[in-house]
Parts: structure tokens; C-alpha cells; sequence
């Protein structure tokens, strides 16, 4: 018993470290703008889409370099066509326009790279390894495609984590997540920061686009997985890079742990009919979570003033 | 210059409390309701009212819920989707179960069910805000969707997962033709828009709105945010499963739990951005120019002559209604709505330039 | 300096009551140990330099904040922390520094909105708007045309507040607040920002309220004209603790208020 | 601009070419026929394919013979992005078009046909569910209006088993045995679980089934429970992405793909490129026909491609599902040819339409005519029998292609029949029908 439980645990983690890279582009977002970009998950769409049909005529890196380009002037666009437009709105109304720049996005990508399923030939073995075979029969099952982007996430936080303590981008980056006003008055310009800061996640979410294409195919569908960060975010925290983390491999394991140990039991119980409880058990989690801890596991408290 | 409020003076609060206090609103309202009723049916044909006037209708009730929660009460929710699937499911069930209720009941059923679910969910809402409330009414979307495609129970053991109305009569009149079908989801349309007229404009209305425009201040004037948003989830609940029966039993006929995923919620959603956040009307616009943009886009080749494929169609539809809603953030947050309103405007000032 | 009233004549009689109230947010003592009353039928003003802590205090009065220490009485009823809306319930209305109005509403809707808590007719009255309900919405809105009567803000009813200006803005918030019949009235910096002419209107509003309706007022204003003319009694404050606390004449002539507050300002 | 989008847009050329024609001259010679298809959203890859195979038979029948005796085929795509609600908002848009209205409509979903099933009996217009939709639908003296053509997912489900039980040596050497079903959280994929309760109970083997929710990517936590439960066969209903993603984690966890084995909508080249060499093993039932070009290839090539006037690319016209496409225009178009025996060579209704579907008797001698020797076995469909053959083989793919790996296996009727007329007669009671033939004067 024990042997499949951490099977699935190990499978959960690593799938949880995928959530998390595209959690953290939320993160990024919402730490430095306030806006909380539902298009997060179009992004990862879009950049995966670019990166697999450029790397048909160019070789991968160049198509990534491409790609890097194509992310950025996406960024601007955002930036120059929407928010610039919408500073000092509501959160509510910023992000029912991420709403809406995902719809778009989703079309525009589609229109331009096509619709059908494309690979993202990065090489990567596909043959599972089973390690400790002496212990479990037939050995703890590790996909290394997914030890792979769990290392390439690992490396990501800890580039984004030495960029924002040590340069003077980084810096002014935090100052701004603190105190928007503030960080304008000493000279930050919020616009830049902006800028920069969609640009970052862009690249985030081309590496989480890249991952998760190179595992599942690039195809719409991705652009989906902006549902699978949500509870992520919740549980971590909006605005906190270790949360994303840890959130994302909370909600990974827990949700696979729960369709292959607790959906079993909801069958025989309640007589259903199939289980695929993870969906709404990651919700189900997070708002467990969020109604006894509203900030979420490493979330600023929020005071609200009069 | 047609559309002057001046000398019309009221004399009593009575009449400034009258539900269209302006008498050409009063008036084409009027006018409206018997054209609807009496007038379409001279010239609709059953594309028009299946493809149209229908779904645009459903779709207006779904939409005036939402609206009421988050338009009117300030409380963004992305589980429109499911609170439909409740109407649906519990409609069939009571139909399926008990043959003989009477069809106003089943739908009255729904709507009531569906308040029930909304309520439960809605209690999250007292200890969170925003996108956080927007992300646990998805729980709700998930766990709800989830819940029609498992429990058998809801859709009488049918082994495709996939369930069925039979003949639906009002009062022995059987309702089977697009233009029978029409005239009862008119009515309903109508008794509940007049209904939710009256609530927004009334206390309960104005306590939603306080909560939605500053919940603080909301409180110290003796609004219980408690009362004010747990009233406003159970109103827009109510109406959204309401329109998810309708929607289930007259627009559908035969129906699976995908019919009311997530899309769904966020089509709801985008209704009421376009057509307007917190006002009724906005409600109808949204509805209208979500079902008319495909239909207009699908002909729209045909009529330019001018080559384009299916598939462009459709990303042209996430492209435009993508921008719409941007766009309409950005430029006027209250929606087709706000540009009726100042398209009133320039009809009272008409032809003067001032 | 204006004559004493007759309210200050049935002054003894206590309606709320602060005893040894502290609030401290994280290290930083907001109030810090004052206690005061405000007496029935009196206008108390509340003064001190900026950071005295004078809208901690209202904010304790009608509970947005809970202390951490202390003990308020209201009309008798003593208790450790008010809950915003048992202050509603209690009599206590409010006005703010900022102006918290419903944007979206109209004005006539944010006063309305003011007698909530006078109307009882429950959802399905209200979703016929027939009978009972009708006639209690006909009822309370002849109440609040008295007050928009009062307040001289007739032609501005059917207006979104957001779009009105500032001063006109605070009437309205000040209309809101006496929507609800109040038997305290907490009014914070309601002249902030206006000019002579709208601060005279104003202050004739309050002296006409509390006239009027009989309404005890506490102020927190900046103008020490204007507090000096308005007040029967005045409480400075200064990093979170009471200094002085009488009538105008007595806190003007007091030496730590002079060094604290008036020395600095004049 | 390469592959599908590009394709996308020549269909719309000669869509739009149609229209032309049509609008100004308010032809009345015109079969108007709709086409429901998915051109984006998670199914696309399997959808435009097949989307492309119907486009271009129609076409081809313009081009090369005139239409259908001279009644030129007009058509209009709508896109369902295989959602059953905007399916019936297609449907109603386009039933109603054309000089006739709709001849046939063609879901390609069987949720659509669930929900259509209902309206098409009211609007009297038939449906091809060509090996999908309602298992019980062939019956069509309850379901007198669906043409479930070519075999159901009863008859998928039961050729797969016979295979299987042939592979082990006999249907009793299934006994004690575990077979796992992973399908598309649909109507379709709960379609064969009926039949695999059926012969598990039988045969005694053991069944597990797995639904994967909507659109299918989502299948790690499926996949780890095939590798603890062990079973001793994987069946997959999967479409689209949900089945490339199904072989990739098929790989991950290292179920071995020659026991996997998938309904003929999982085995088409989209489901397997992907996974690239992992997917070589994996089996899949076929639909009579094969991958590859055949002899009416020659006549696509001269009329529609050379010309430019083909909706795919050119190297796209031999897979499986753009094959699948060709045929199922075939079939509604002979449908056409043989009402048109009887009622005239002239638009026809729906209810003309159907007369044809339930007298179609094509012969081995006529497929050939008709260039699809090779590809389809003679069928002849009846009031009785809306199936028409029910016949196919499993073939698999070696990594480059895919090979038949069977002969040819027809579903056990002494199994089937009873199980549809119990459920055709439990419908029938639903609706309050009484089940009959319908006659077309």
C-alpha cells in the first residue's frame, strides 16, 4: 500500500512543481500591478504555440530566442492597450479585463499558429525510471519529463529569487509591490516596471509553456491550466514567490493523492458513477484553506483602511 | 426634443416611486411588452424565435441573476454555470418524479433549489473578497458539474449520462411549438424582470448596492453585510436556475452536465460586462449581442463575399468578444447600457445641439 | 464664542460614556488610556494635531475598531467593544474624513439608503412592491425629502453622488447620517476641504440639526473658529492621550493645550 | 503560414465559392446539406481532418459529376467546438436552409446526437452517426430517424473483446481477468460500458472504469491507478487531445501500449504523432477502412487538388479520419442517389432522405464504382437494422503507420440484439412511442 501512495505522492509533487511555474507568473504580475491576470494560462498557450511552430523551421534555441521576442512585445501590447488604460480600477474590473485579453489571446493564437497538436521536440527521455526496486515491487515510478521541468522550475525560482533581491530592477520591483504611490515619488518609473514585470512572467510562462508542451503536446487545451493555478494562488498566496511554490506542490499531491485514494471510497460509498474528484477537490482545498487562513499560507495580511 | 422629461411634473412621491416614472419610458415599455407578445408572433418565423428570441430571453434571466450579484451587489462569481445546472437537474427530477406538477411549479422548483445551493456557497463570501470570492464560486462550478455527472441519482441512472424532457404542458396546453415556447419564456421574462425592477429600486436593492459600493460604510448604516449578500446570492441564484431550467427544458430538450460547465458561467459574465454591470437593461443588451455576434458573424461572409473558414469564424468570435470586453472596461465599465443611455440623452436634446 | 444653549442646560445627563479605552496597532498606541463622555443634547468637539487619534476614537465609538483595553457605555449599557452595526442599531451614525459614499447610487439612494434600518418589509413585499411595502417606501421617502428639503440639495437628487463635487458630496453624506434619526451624531472633519462660504454652511447645518432634531453631535474639525463657535464642550487629544478636556473657553486657555496644539498652529 | 490553419482557409474559398453561386441565382436545384465540424478547441485535431474529408467528397461531386444527377450540393460548416449546446444551435440555424431544408444532418458528436435525436423526429430529418451516437439507434422502428451506420459503440466494444479473447485463447480465458476502461467523460465514453458489463458478467473478468474529465488533459492520476489495478487490458474512448495525452501517459507509467486498445476515434494519426515512438504497440479498432490513398484519390487529385480547390493538404488526404470524412459524405450522398430513384432527381426533404438511408443497399460492385474498393464492406441498412454491417478489424501502429493486425471480426448479435431492443423499449416507453416503420410515401 505504502508503495503506491508515495508513487502517487512523488507523481503529484512533480506535477504540482508544472502548477507552480505557471502560479509564479501570476505571482509576478500581481506583486508588482495589483492585477490578478487570469490570462496567465493564454499566455502559456500562446508562448508554447510560438516556441513549437517556430522550432519547425529553426533550430529549438533559436525558436526559443524567437519566442522571448514574441513574449515581450506581447507584453507591451498588454501593457500600452490595456492596463495603461486601467490604472487606479478596481482589481475586480483589472481582472475581468485578463478575462478578456485570455479570450483574445486564445483566438489570436490560434488564428496565427493554427489549432491542431504540436510537439516541442526538446530531446527528453519518455521511458519511466523506477527507483528503490528493492523496496517496493516493481519500484517507485518517477516520469523524467516531469524530473526534468521540476528541475528547470527549481532553477527558474531561484534566477527569479537572486533577480529580485539583487539587481536595481529587482529592487524597484519590490518597492513598487509595496507601495505603489511611494515608489513613483522616488523616481520609479511604474510604467517600465510594468512593463518588465509582464515581460518576466511572459518568459515564465513560455518555460511553463515549454514544459508542459513538451510533455502533453501544445494545444489549446493548455491554455486551461490557468484553472489549475487559481487554487494554487489561493493556497500560497497572492503575492508570495515561496507560496506559489509550496502551493502548487500541496495542490499537486493532494489532488492526485485524492483520486487514487479518496475517489475509490466516494464510489463504493455513494455509488457514483467514476470518480475525477480533482478537479474541484483542488477548489474544494484552497477555500477549506482560504476561509481559516484568508491570505493564504505566506500571503501579506491585508488591513483594510477607512 | 422626443424625449423630453420636462413638464411632466410629478405631484406625489407615489408617482416618482412608480416603476418607469418618465412616461415615454412607461410608454415604450408598454409598447415593448405588446409587440413582443402580440406583434413578433405575426412575422416570426421558427428560426427567429428558436435560434433568437429564445435563447436571448433564457439567457436575459441568467443574466439579470448575475447581475444582481455582481452588477448591483458587487460580488464577482464565476459559478453561473453551475447554479444553472442545479435549475436543470432539479427541474427534471421533479418532472421525472412527480409527472403531474404543474410546469410553473417545476421551474418555480429550480429556481428555488437553486437558491438553496447558491446560499450555501455564498457563505464564503462574508470572510472573502474579489477574485478570492470569484475562485470559490469556481469550486462551486467544479464540484457542481462534477456532482450531475456522477451521482446517478440526478440523472436516473441513464447509462450515457445524458437526460430528456418529455412533452411540456402548461394547464393542458402543450407546449411544443417555437412559438408557444416563445410566449411562455416571455412571460416569465417578464414577470421577473419586473420583479427584480422592484427589488433593485427598493430597500433590498439599495442595501446590495451599499455593500457593492463600500461595505463599510454599508455596515455603520445599519447594513448587515451578512443579510445583504447572502439575500443577493439567493435572488441571483434563484433567477440563474430558474434560467437554467428554462434553458435546460426549452432551449435543449435533451441535455449533459458539460452543457453548464465553465464556459457557460463565463458567458453569463461577459453578458453582463458588455451589456452592462448593475442595470437591467444591460442585462437584455449583453444577452442580445452574445447570441447575435456568431449568427451575425457566421453570415457575415456570405453576405461580404468574402472567403472565410469556419475555424477563423470562431477565432474571430474569442478575438472579438476578448476585445469587447476589454474595450468596454476600458470606455464605459457600464456597457451598452450607459451608450443607451446617452444615446437617450442626445434623443432630448434633439435637434438642438445643447 | 455663541450664548450657552438650553442643552447644556440638561447637560449631566450622559449618553456615552469612554472609560480608559486603548487601541494600539502593532506597536503603535493610537489611544492610549482616555476616557470622556459625551452628554445628551451637546455639541462635542474633538481636537488635536494630526495623529492625536481623534478618528481612532470615533472608530472606536462606533465600532470599526475593537480596543484593546477599556470600557465604552452607550445610553446605559456599558460594554467592551461596539459592533458597527449595534452602533447603527444603538443611534450612532457616522460622516467620514474621506467621504464614504455609495458612488454608484444616486443621491436620493444613499440618503434612502440611511433608513434601512426604519423599513421591515421583507423580499416578497418587495418583489411585488405592492401594498405594505409600497407605502412604507412612500412613507420613508416623504422623511427623506424633509431632510433633502433641510439640506437645500433638492436639485442635485437624482444624481450618481461620484459625479458631484466635494462639498456638495459631504451634504449628502451628512444627509445619509441623519436619514437614520440619530441619537449621536459622529461628524469627522465635516468642513475638511470647503471653502468659507460652504463652511458656513455647514456649520449652520449642524447647529440647525442639533437644534432641530435634537441631535447630540460629536466633531472632530480642524478650524478652531469653527469648533470655538459650534462646541459646548471641547476634548483635545494629542498621541493618543487626552490633555484637556471643558468648554472652549477653559481648553483654550489651558497651558498643554496652548503648547501642544494652539501654540504650534498660531 | 503552414499545416491546418492554411487548409482551414481553402475550405473556406470553396465555401464561400458555394455560396456565390447559390445567393444570386436563388437556384431551386440545390441540395442543401449542414455540416457540423470542429475547426478549434481541444478536439480540433481530430475534428479537421475529418471536417476536410466531407468538404471535399461534396466538392468532388460538384466538380467532377455536377452534383448528385444534376442536383448540385450545396453545403455550410458551423462550428460545435464539440459542445452539445452549440451543436443544436448549429443544427437549428442551418436545418432550415436550402430550397428543402436540411438533407441529413451529420453530428459527429454523440452528445449532439443525444440532443438531436428528440428534434430531428419532430423536424423529420434523419442523422448519420457513422460509428457513433446511440448504440440502441439502430433500431429503427423506435429510432426512426438516426442511421448509426457501420457499427456502433457496442459493436466497437465487442470486436475489440473478441479480438482480446482471441489473443488469450478463448472468451472463458478471460475469466478472472481485469479490463480498464479510460474514457471521455461523455455520452460517448459511457456509451460501451453497458456492453463491457455486459460480457464481464459473462465471461467473468473484472472491469475498471476510469473517466477522464473534459478535454482529456488531465490524466496523471488515471494512469497511476492503471498501474496499481494492473489491469490486464486498457480499452480507451478517448477524442482529441485525450488521446495523445492518454498514450503519453500511457508511456510515463509504463503500461505497455500493445494492451492498450482504442475505439476507432482513438486511432488516427493525431492520437499517435504526438507520442511519437512511444505509441508503437498500440492498437486500435478500425472502421473497415485503413490509412492511405485509394483508388478515388485519382479523381480528388484531378478535380479538387490540382486545382487547388482541396480543403487539405494534399499529403493529409490519406489519414484515417479525412478517409472516415470521404466515406460518411458517401454514404449520405448514396443515401441522396437512391431517394432520388424514387422520389425524382430534384431537392429532396429530409423525410425523402431518410426513405434512402433506410433502403441503402450498396453492393461490392458499386463500392468499387464509386472508388472505395477496399476501404467499405457492402452494407444494406433496413427499418430493422440501422446499422447497416457491423463489421471492422483492429489494426496497430508500428510507429510510422498503422497495420491491420486482424481479420476481419463482426459483434455477436446473440449479445447485442437483446441488449438493444431491451433499451430501444425502454426509451420507446419513455417518449410513449410505438415502435414501427416508418413509411415515406
Amino acid at each position: 500500500m505504502l508503495g503506491p501512495v508515495l508513487e502517487t505522492l512523488i507523481g503529484g509533487l512533480m506535477t504540482g512543481v508544472l502548477y507552480s511555474l505557471v502560479a509564479l507568473g501570476f505571482v509576478l504580475i500581481f506583486k508588482a500591478s495589483g492585477v490578478f491576470n487570469f490570462a496567465q494560462g493564454a499566455m502559456v498557450l500562446f508562448a508554447a504555440l510560438s516556441l513549437a511552430r517556430l522550432s519547425e523551421f529553426m533550430p529549438l534555441v533559436l525558436a526559443f530566442a524567437f519566442s522571448v521576442l514574441i513574449m515581450i512585445a506581447l507584453a507591451y501590447a498588454i501593457e500600452f492597450l490595456v492596463l495603461r488604460h486601467l490604472v487606479n480600477q478596481e482589481g475586480i474590473i483589472l481582472f475581468m479585463a485578463t478575462l478578456g485579453i485570455a479570450y483574445f489571446l486564445e483566438g489570436f493564437g490560434q488564428t496565427l499558429w493554427g489549432s491542431d497538436i504540436y510537439k516541442i521536440g526538446l530531446g527528453l527521455p519518455t521511458n519511466p525510471i523506477f527507483i528503490l526496486e528493492s523496496v517496493f515491487p516493481g519500484g517507485l515510478l518517477i516520469d523524467p519529463v516531469e524530473l526534468i521541468a521540476a528541475i528547470i522550475c527549481a532553477v527558474m525560482v531561484l534566477v527569479l529569487a537572486v533577480f529580485f533581491q539583487v539587481t536595481r530592477v529587482g529592487r524597484a520591483l519590490r518597492a513598487v509591490a509595496d507601495d505603489h504611490q511611494a515608489a513613483q515619488s522616488v523616481g520609479i518609473p511604474l510604467n517600465q516596471i510594468w512593463l518588465m514585470v509582464w515581460a518576466v512572467s511572459g518568459l515564465v510562462a513560455l518555460v511553463a509553456g515549454m514544459m508542459w508542451g513538451a510533455k502533453l503536446g501544445v494545444q489549446f487545451s493548455l491554455s486551461l491550466i490557468a484553472l489549475k493555478a487559481l487554487p494554487v494562488l489561493i493556497l500560497g498566496g497572492l503575492t508570495s514567490i515561496p507560496g506559489a511554490i509550496v502551493g502548487g506542490l500541496i495542490i499537486g499531491a493532494g489532488e492526485k493523492l485524492a483520486e487514487v485514494l479518496l475517489a475509490p471510497v466516494l464510489i463504493r460509498t455513494f455509488d457514483l458513477a467514476g470518480g475525477g474528484i480533482e478537479n474541484w477537490f483542488a477548489y474544494v482545498l484552497a477555500l477549506a484553506f482560504l476561509l481559516v487562513r484568508p491570505q493564504g499560507l505566506f500571503g501579506e495580511r491585508i488591513i483594510e483602511r477607512v | 426634443m422626443f424625449y423630453r422629461e420636462v413638464g411632466q411634473f410629478k405631484t406625489s412621491y407615489d408617482a416618482d416611486e412608480a416603476i418607469f416614472p418618465i412616461a415615454q419610458d412607461r410608454w415604450s415599455v408598454i409598447v415593448l411588452i405588446a409587440f413582443a407578445s402580440l406583434g413578433v408572433p405575426l412575422f416570426a418565423g421558427q428560426y427567429l424565435y428558436t435560434e433568437v428570441l429564445i435563447p436571448v430571453l433564457i439567457l436575459s434571466i441568467a443574466a439579470i441573476g448575475l447581475n444582481i450579484l455582481t452588477g448591483y451587489c458587487g460580488q464577482l462569481s464565476l459559478g453561473s454555470g453551475g447554479f444553472m445546472a442545479v435549475g436543470a437537474y432539479a427541474a427534471y427530477n421533479l418532472a421525472l418524479r412527480l409527472p403531474e406538477t404543474n410546469i410553473i411549479l417545476v421551474f418555480l422548483f429550480a429556481g428555488v433549489m437553486a437558491m438553496l445551493v447558491g446560499l450555501l456557497f455564498g457563505l464564503p463570501s462574508l470572510r472573502i473578497k474579489g477574485f478570492y470570492l470569484a475562485v470559490a464560486t469556481l469550486a462551486s462550478q467544479f464540484f457542481l458539474e462534477w456532482a450531475f455527472a456522477r451521482v446517478k441519482w440526478f440523472t436516473n441512472y441513464a447509462p450515457s449520462g445524458s437526460v430528456a424532457v418529455g412533452r411540456i404542458e402548461l394547464f393542458g396546453i402543450p407546449i411544443d411549438t417555437p412559438g408557444k415556447t416563445y410566449i411562455f419564456v416571455l412571460a416569465i421574462t417578464v414577470v421577473l424582470t419586473l420583479a427584480a425592477k422592484n427589488l433593485v429600486r427598493g430597500r433590498i436593492g439599495r442595501m446590495w448596492m451599499a455593500i457593492r459600493d463600500m461595505d463599510i460604510a454599508a455596515e455603520i448604516i445599519g447594513i448587515r453585510p451578512l443579510h445583504a449578500k447572502l439575500s443577493a446570492f439567493a435572488v441571483s441564484s434563484f433567477y440563474i436556475g430558474v434560467a437554467g431550467a428554462l434553458w435546460a427544458f426549452l432551449r435543449l430538450g435533451s441535455w449533459e452536465p458539460l452543457a453548464f460547465d465553465v464556459n457557460r458561467s463565463f458567458q453569463v459574465l461577459f453578458m453582463i460586462i458588455i451589456g452592462g454591470l448593475g442595470t437591467l437593461l444591460g442585462s437584455f443588451l449583453g444577452a442580445a449581442f452574445i447570441v447575435l455576434v456568431p449568427i451575425f458573424l457566421n453570415q457575415l461572409p456570405s453576405w461580404l463575399g468574402i472567403a472565410m473558414s469556419t475555424a477563423m469564424i470562431s477565432h474571430i468570435e474569442f478575438m472579438l468578444f476578448g476585445a469587447m470586453i476589454v474595450l468596454f472596461l476600458i470606455a464605459e465599465p457600464h456597457g451598452l447600457a450607459r451608450l443607451w443611455a446617452i444615446g437617450k440623452e442626445k434623443l432630448r436634446l434633439w435637434p438642438f445641439p445643447y | 464664542m455663541r450664548a450657552p444653549s438650553e442643552h447644556e442646560i440638561a447637560a449631566g445627563n450622559v449618553l456615552l460614556a469612554v472609560e480608559d479605552v486603548s487601541l494600539a496597532f502593532g506597536g503603535v498606541k493610537a489611544v492610549a488610556g482616555v476616557s470622556f463622555d459625551i452628554r445628551k443634547g451637546e455639541i462635542r468637539a474633538i481636537i488635536g494635531p494630526n495623529g492625536a487619534g481623534k478618528t481612532s476614537l470615533l472608530n472606536i465609538i462606533n465600532g470599526f475598531y475593537q480596543p484593546q483595553h477599556g470600557r465604552i457605555t452607550f445610553k446605559g449599557r456599558p460594554r467592551a467593544a461596539m459592533r458597527p452595526y449595534d452602533a447603527a442599531l444603538g443611534g450612532i451614525a457616522r460622516t467620514f474624513q474621506n467621504v464614504a459614499l455609495f458612488k454608484g447610487m444616486t443621491a436620493l439612494d444613499n440618503i434612502m439608503a440611511g433608513r434601512t434600518l426604519k423599513m421591515r418589509r421583507g423580499l416578497f413585499w418587495q418583489l411585488l412592491r405592492i401594498g405594505p411595502a409600497l407605502a412604507e417606501e412612500i412613507e420613508q421617502r416623504r422623511r427623506v425629502e424633509e431632510i433633502i428639503d433641510f439640506l437645500k440639495i433638492q436639485h442635485i437628487r437624482k444624481i450618481q453622488v461620484g459625479k458631484l463635487p466635494y462639498g456638495l458630496q459631504k451634504r449628502v453624506e451628512l444627509g445619509r447620517a441623519l436619514a437614520m434619526e440619530p441619537d449621536l451624531l459622529l461628524l469627522d472633519e465635516p468642513m475638511a476641504g470647503m471653502n468659507l462660504e460652504e463652511k458656513e454652511d455647514m456649520s449652520r447645518f449642524i447647529l440647525d440639526v442639533n437644534a432641530h432634531y435634537g441631535t447630540t453631535i460629536a466633531l472632530i474639525e480642524h478650524d478652531m473658529g469653527v469648533v470655538m463657535d459650534l462646541s459646548d464642550r471641547v476634548l483635545v487629544l494629542d498621541h493618543g492621550v487626552k490633555i484637556a478636556d471643558g468648554t472652549p473657553a477653559e481648553v483654550q486657555a489651558d497651558q498643554a493645550v496652548i503648547d501642544a496644539y494652539l501654540g504650534l498652529s498660531h | 503560414m503552414t499545416g491546418k490553419t492554411m487548409s482551414g482557409i481553402r475550405v473556406g474559398i470553396a465555401l464561400a465559392g458555394a455560396v456565390a453561386v447559390a445567393a444570386p441565382a436563388l437556384a431551386q436545384n440545390e441540395q442543401f446539406i449542414p455540416n457540423l465540424v470542429y475547426r478549434t478547441g481541444a478536439y480540433a485535431p481530430n475534428g479537421v481532418p475529418f471536417a476536410n474529408g466531407i468538404a471535399d467528397y461534396y466538392r468532388l461531386i460538384n466538380e467532377r459529376d455536377g452534383g448528385i444527377n444534376g442536383v448540385k450540393i450545396v453545403f455550410e460548416e458551423c462550428d460545435t467546438g464539440y459542445a452539445t449546446d452549440r451543436g443544436v444551435e448549429c443544427y437549428e440555424r442551418l436545418k432550415g436552409k436550402g430550397p428543402t431544408g436540411a438533407a441529413y444532418v451529420i453530428p459527429l458528436s454523440t452528445g449532439i446526437t443525444f440532443a438531436l435525436t428528440e428534434k430531428t423526429t419532430v423536424d423529420k430529418i434523419p442523422i448519420i452517426s457513422m460509428g457513433y451516437g446511440r448504440s440502441e439507434s439502430r433500431d429503427g422502428s423506435v429510432f426512426q430517424w438516426n442511421f448509426p451506420l457501420l457499427g456502433t459503440y457496442w459493436t466497437a466494444a465487442d470486436i475489440i473483446l473478441q479480438h482480446i479473447a482471441k489473443k488469450e485463447g478463448g472468451f472463458d480465458k478471460l475469466k478472472g481477468k481485469k479490463i480498464a476502461l479510460v474514457y471521455h467523460d461523455s455520452p460517448y465514453g459511457k456509451e460501451p460500458i453497458a456492453l463491457l458489463q455486459k460480457r464481464a458478467q459473462m465471461h467473468g473478468f473484472e472491469t475498471l472504469f476510469l473517466p477522464v474529465t473534459h478535454p482529456g488533459v488531465e490524466q496523471k492520476a488515471t494512469w497511476l491507478q492503471i498501474r496499481q489495478n494492473r489491469p490486464d487490458y486498457v480499452l480507451l474512448w478517448g477524442w482529441g487531445v485525450m488521446n495523445s495525452t492518454a498514450i503519453k501517459e500511457a508511456v510515463a507509467v509504463g503500461y505497455p501500449r500493445e494492451k492498450m486498445y482504442g475505439v476507432w476515434w482513438s486511432g488516427a494519426e493525431p492520437d499517435v504523432r504526438p507520442a511519437e515512438d512511444g505509441a508503437k504497440g498500440y492498437n486500435s479498432a478500425a472502421l473497415q477502412h485503413t490509412a492511405g490513398q485509394f483508388k478515388l484519390h485519382e479523381d480528388l487529385k484531378k478535380y479538387l487538388y490540382d486545382k487547388g480547390l482541396g480543403a487539405a493538404k494534399w499529403e493529409e488526404t490519406g489519414e484515417i479520419l479525412y478517409v472516415r470524412g470521404l466515406i460518411n459524405a458517401m454514404l449520405g450522398v448514396e443515401a441522396i442517389r437512391t431517394a432520388q430513384e424514387r422520389f425524382g432527381k430534384k431537392p429532396l426533404t429530409g423525410e425523402q432522405v431518410r426513405w434512402g438511408l433506410e433502403n441503402l443497399d450498396i453492393s461490392a460492385d458499386r463500392i468499387k464504382q464509386l472508388g472505395f474498393e477496399g476501404e467499405l464492406r457492402p452494407i444494406k441498412v433496413s427499418c430493422a437494422d440501422h446499422e447497416g454491417t457491423r463489421t471492422g478489424r483492429i489494426q496497430t501502429w508500428d510507429g510510422k503507420k498503422w497495420n491491420i493486425a486482424s481479420d476481419w471480426l463482426t459483434s455477436d448479435d446473440s449479445v447485442i440484439a437483446p441488449m438493444v431492443k431491451e433499451a430501444a423499449a425502454k426509451y420507446a416507453a419513455e417518449k410513449k412511442l410505438t415502435p414501427g416503420c416508418l413509411v415515406t410515401n
